[in-house]
């Protein structure tokens, strides 16, 4: 166990975890837009900027992301210092000059009083912040179909020579986890297209509803070895076959009982 | 455009088939053909088992990658700050005038292709332009007819 | 020759001894600069035109094999330079006409060819010894050694001059432990800029259990205006290789990654070459020197990236991947290449330590500050009359770098400014020219030690053009993962170019303040974290000049094309017409001997007029 | 593992209390969520069945997770969906074969039965005690019907 001092209070913490956990499981909210929990902690954004000292370091302090901070014995947290609030301000200022079009960050932007960014605002940019968790989730499940392209200020989000996604299996967690959703996809009947690739939803072999891609369920059984036969139906439809079994057994018994 | 990509294999050959090898491959490749064919990033992505996300990723990152064939001739103006401050940038307005291209772009009859690049180490010759791999040093702003010419 | 693997110590002592008979053949020496100046200047012209010569003249007691290929000699404003030893006779900027008369006069009948000897352009004296140039006078080699005097990639050239001893003599005589207690006694802290103690990193990546450890030699030198690392590992592989090898031995690592700038394509060649020869003489590879100790070397190509000059994006790119930089709460000596304890240290790092080994950290530690350790290497570049390539203690003050080693401002303008620490790194002024240069000293004024580049500005450099500049490569350098680096820079590149455009207002100065300081704390590596100050530096010391552009929109150095027109000076003008055939957009008109008129409207300001007028009746406004 | 659930169809009536109680148990932000339990009708005619995760031995849900969202917890024994790592992919949705990992559409998550920590409350709202979640040693309730 890992003791220290968050916004006066102290706490404890695991060893290993990383100072946002616990700042948030404290019911502290400080913005990230880079964060998520399924994927190892980035530091793209810098938005959960904290102040850390101690005690011992005669009153110097350090900046650093908490996303990506480790807890550490002793450790005096305050995550919303003057010079914190001031540089998340600047942080959210010049993302939205990134994006001036983007309602997210407009919101954003707007909890800290910054109505217009302050900075030049790009004209042709899209709503994409680059925080990375559309390629970081896509590797993670395994598909590497995306990834960033370039570099610098024209760094971008992109599938590979920017042509449909070889790789790409139309899972949409990309889309969906997207904090600007920027990332467009459409669905109509059983196709569903996103990254320019067309994909073939499965149909329920009974009902008709609509799950995921053959392509996903494809790779969820090479990855994970999950019989394909599992893909046929919907999950309300197994939901169904599920009451029929239990119940045929249960009539059954009911039977042996009375017979008895 | 059709490239030999029966060159490929030798370039493979050359690396351990690992990920770790990839840049390796790519600068073979682009030494090969002054550029990265598509075909060949998708043949790399194939025999070094990286996605090819991640080749393309690589292949954008790195300045020394392009993916867009490259004139006859490449001519490259040093950037570095002692040519800067020497007036690199006079010459880059002239040499941009004059070929009717901005840098980073190729004429389109494939005879020249402009570049800005970052220090060469030449820094005593300042400012410097490269054209293939002849130096010029010391360049004037009213040379560049010279340079394109290749005197 | 038939090479036999060294299989002892002893062995190379025999070897040593077997190499430098075979330099006395040879009582004097032509020693043909190869290193990057020249070579981009010619040197390869000469060498192939003396081994030409030689064949053809035959001279006695002189053949091909007394003249050496050699890396850089230091004074590339003067190349292509060739040089007799031992009595240091200095030719420069040799042509290839110059080559029979210097074979003829110099080492057939020992006598000097004056014309070709370096003449001071102030003092007007010439100088028959190179030693005696002021531009030599004043500095102490260490790191640069060797340079200018063996064959480039001469392993036996390298043994000869005591090469590979201090390898040998950590093996047999000192433990690992007492090789890093050296290299801490010595003080030598790391050349590629940071700082921070060799020794100290050593130890803590041999104290680490995890396995296996590598040692990794940064050669990226990305910073524009510095060429050390690549003169080293050109001119000199071997001691690179030697301080790896040492470290390696040290650290308990068995394999190490040299990472090289593919825009050195000599330095990959050359190391590659060393890396075979070494090997073959039993100096790298399985059983180094008949020991169990083993520490292979491998070359790993950069792609071209500023930001892989970063420890951590170093390491994802030797791993063939993009060079993001990640977060550095976790060290890098910990978690470095493969998540494996890694080493990393930049090329002069390791050039020093076989020095530091053979003659003791004691003695190194005497050399330069108290806290600053040793010599340093630099390229002085610039407006400076002697540019090239010095290495001087530490301590050394700026102005006797500028003036004494430099020879001070070219056509004897005025001296601005001085910048070191490449883009990272700040402008000094005049006042600041006392400092000694070390790695606190350079710290506190608000530049930095960088890797070594000092770029001497005169008068006619803009700050603001020179903030604008660095901005703009940083901009494009910048791996663009987070927001302060990516987006941050680009505003502030931004508002420089407002600044330079005579756009801006004394309100932009103070915008551009306080994001600076939010980029600093906030940015994830040391690019973004240093990225602020070249602008920093620059307003802190020549606040008047960003204000000159801001509100009398003039730039007083000449150089912001939106702020200045060129005029023609009619007293001056001769009517030559060199100026009309210059323009390129024919905003020039006159006769021929009347005074030439330019239409700022039609004007571009590119400057080819003011290029090609000889009588400089061409002003800038 | 101490506890288990005892689904007795021949006791169900179809009240649909246990799939309110569920929904209840499992608000976000004061708006009842989707029912991870399933009161359907059976094979035979008036029969039920209450449909709800099994919390399998080798789960369908947790193997088809790429970002192993799902995990067992070992003091309820149930198969939980860490919310904050799901990427709402439907991987699961799609492969449990018995269909308990469910899609939340309002509130827009992947959801399955996570035993409420312990104390199931689709169990103790059950009126005819066609569901039971009790100790595994303890006998099964006899029927009555």
């Amino acid at each position: 166990m890992v003791h220290l001092t968050i916004n006066g209070t102290r706490v404890q913490a695991t060893e290993g975890e990383m100072l946002l956990t616990v700042i948030r499981r404290m019911g502290i909210d400080i913005p990230a837009l880079c964060h998520h929990e399924a994927v190892e902690p980035f530091g793209a954004c810098r938005l959960c900027l904290v102040e850390i000292t101690k005690d011992s370091w005669n009153g110097w302090k350090g900046y650093v992301t908490s996303c990506l901070y480790p807890v550490e014995n002793d450790l005096i947290v305050n995550t919303h210092a003057d010079k914190v609030i001031e540089a998340r301000k600047t942080l959210i200022d010049l993302q939205l000059a990134r994006c001036p079009n983007s309602p997210e960050i407009q919101q954003l932007a707007a909890q800290f009083g910054i109505n217009r960014t302050s900075y030049e605002p790009k004209v042709d940019g899209d709503n994409c912040i680059l925080c990375g968790l559309c390629t970081r989730i896509c590797d993670q499940m395994g598909f590497a179909a995306i990834s960033t392209v370039e570099r610098g200020h024209g760094r971008r989000i992109a599938p590979p020579l920017d042509q449909p996604p070889p790789d790409c299996v139309g899972c949409l967690a990309c889309a969906l986890n997207c904090p600007t959703h920027v990332i467009p996809f459409t669905q109509a009947g059983d196709r569903r297209t996103i990254w320019e690739k067309d994909f073939e939803l499965i149909t329920c072999s009974r009902c008709g509803r609509k799950t995921i891609t053959r392509e996903f369920a494809t790779a969820l059984s090479k990855m994970r070895g999950i019989p394909e036969s599992y893909f046929e139906l919907c999950d309300a439809c197994h939901r169904e076959d599920t009451a029929q079994g239990m119940g045929r057994i249960a009539a059954w018994s009911r039977r042996e009982e009375k017979a008895s | 455009m059709n490239h030999d990509l029966s060159k490929l294999p030798d370039i493979f050959a050359r690396y351990p088939r690992e990920p770790q090898s990839l840049i390796a491959v790519l600068q073979d490749i682009q030494k090969e053909f002054n550029f990265l064919p598509c075909e060949a990033l998708k043949e790399a992505a194939q025999h070094l088992d990286v996605p090819l996300s991640k080749v393309f990723s690589v292949s954008t990152f790195y300045n020394a990658f392009s993916l867009n064939p490259k004139g006859e001739k490449v001519i490259r103006i040093c950037m570095g700050t002692t040519c800067h401050i020497r007036g690199a940038a006079l010459i880059q307005d002239q040499l941009e005038s004059k070929l009717g291209i901005n840098a980073g772009q190729t004429t389109s009859d494939m005879k020249y292709t402009l570049e800005v690049v970052n220090c060469v180490g030449a820094c005593s010759m300042a400012p410097v332009v490269i054209v293939n791999d002849k130096y010029y040093a010391d360049v004037k702003v009213n040379q560049t007819k010279k340079i394109l010419r290749g005197g | 020759m038939a090479i036999t693997r060294i299989a002892s110590p002893k062995a190379l002592d025999k070897l040593r001894t077997e190499c430098q008979k075979e330099q006395q053949k040879h009582p004097r020496k032509l020693m043909v600069c190869c290193g990057p100046g020249c070579l981009a200047n010619g040197a390869a012209e000469i060498v192939s035109e003396f081994k030409a010569q030689l064949k053809k003249k035959r001279i006695k007691g002189f053949d091909v094999e007394a003249m050496k290929e050699t890396g850089c000699h230091g004074f590339c404003e003067q190349g292509p330079l060739v040089v007799v030893e031992p009595q240091g006779t200095f030719y420069t900027r040799v042509k290839k006409k110059d080559v029979e008369r210097i074979v003829e006069e110099t080492l057939r009948n020992n006598k000097i060819v004056d014309n070709l000897l370096y003449t001071h352009p102030i003092e007007k004296k010439t100088y028959r010894d190179y030693r005696e140039i002021p531009f030599y006078k004043h500095q102490k080699r260490i790191a640069l050694r060797n340079l200018g005097h063996i064959n480039q990639c001469d392993v036996r050239d390298y043994i000869a001059t005591g090469g590979y001893q201090a390898l040998a003599k950590a093996l047999t005589t000192l433990s690992p432990t007492e090789v890093i207690e050296q290299v801490k006694t010595s003080g030598l802290r790391g050349r590629g800029g940071g700082g921070f103690s060799t020794g100290r990193k050593w130890e803590s990546c041999a104290r680490l259990a995890e396995r296996p450890h590598y040692v990794i030699c940064n050669g990226d030198e990305g910073d524009p205006g510095a060429f050390m690392d690549r003169a080293i590992m050109e001119g000199d592989p071997h001691s690179v290789l030697e301080g790896m090898a040492i470290c390696a031995y040290a650290v308990d690592s068995s394999e190490g990654y040299i990472y090289v700038r593919e825009e050195y394509p000599l330095a990959v060649q050359f190391l590659q070459e060393a890396i075979r020869e070494a090997e073959a003489y039993g100096l790298l590879g399985d059983n180094i020197l008949g020991t169990d100790f083993s520490f292979h070397i491998k070359i790993s190509r950069g792609g071209g990236a500023f930001v892989c000059g970063e420890s951590s994006a170093l390491m994802r790119s030797v791993a063939g991947e993009v060079g993001e930089p990640r977060a550095k709460y976790i060290r890098s000596v910990q978690k470095g290449l493969f998540d494996k304890p890694t080493v990393l240290n930049n090329v002069e790092s390791f050039a020093n330590i076989p020095v530091i080994i053979e003659r003791g950290g004691k003695w190194y530690a005497r050399i330069g500050t108290e806290k600053s350790t040793g010599t340093k290497a630099f390229s002085l570049v610039g407006k400076v009359v002697n540019s090239g390539l010095i290495e001087v203690p530490m301590g050394t003050t700026l102005r006797q770098i500028v003036f004494d080693i430099g020879g001070g401002i070219r056509d004897n303008r005025p001296f601005k400014a001085v910048q070191t620490g490449g883009p990272s790194g700040g402008c000094l002024p005049e006042s600041k020219l006392d400092l000694s240069v070390d790695f606190d000293t350079l710290t506190k004024a608000g530049s930095m030690m960088g890797s070594g580049g000092m770029i001497v500005m005169d008068e006619g450099t803009c700050v603001v053009d020179v903030a604008k500049y660095f901005l703009k490569f940083l901009v494009e350098e910048s791996c663009g993962k987070c927001t302060p680096c990516r987006e941050g820079l680009y505003q502030l590149y931004l508002l420089a170019v407002k600044i330079s455009e005579g756009l801006a207002t004394e309100s932009d100065l103070g915008k551009m303040e306080q994001l600076s300081a939010v980029i600093i704390d906030a940015s994830l590596c040391g690019l973004g974290k240093s990225g602020p100050n070249p602008f920093l530096s620059t307003i802190q010391y020549f606040r008047d000049e960003y204000l000159a552009h801001i509100r009398d929109k003039r730039c007083p150095a000449g150089v912001c094309k939106a702020l200045i027109t060129y005029e023609v000076d009619a007293q001056a003008c001769d009517g030559c017409m060199a100026c009309i055939r210059a323009c390129a957009v024919n905003a020039i008109t006159g006769k021929k001997g009347e005074v030439h008129v330019i239409d700022q409207a039609k004007c571009n300001k590119c400057g080819a007029c003011f290029a090609v007028c000889n009588r400089h009746a061409i002003k800038v406004a | 593992m101490t506890h288990r659930f005892i689904v007795t169809p021949n006791l169900c009536i179809g009240c649909r209390t246990c799939e309110l109680a569920c929904s209840f148990r499992h608000s976000v932000n004061g708006k009842p969520g989707q029912t991870r339990i399933f009161a359907l009708p059976g094979p035979v005619r008036e029969m039920w069945v209450p449909v709800t995760c099994l919390q399998c031995e080798d789960a369908a849900c947790a193997k088809s997770c790429l970002v192993d969202a799902i995990s067992r917890n070992e003091q309820t024994g149930a198969m939980e969906i860490d919310q904050d790592k799901c990427v709402k992919c439907m991987a699961c949705v799609a492969a449990c074969p018995f269909g308990c990992s469910v899609h939340d559409q309002q509130h827009n998550m992947i959801v399955k039965c996570d035993l409420c920590g312990g104390e199931p409350v689709c169990a103790q709202f059950c009126p005819t005690k066609a569901l039971v979640y009790q100790p595994v040693d303890m006998p099964k309730p006899k029927v009555v019907a």
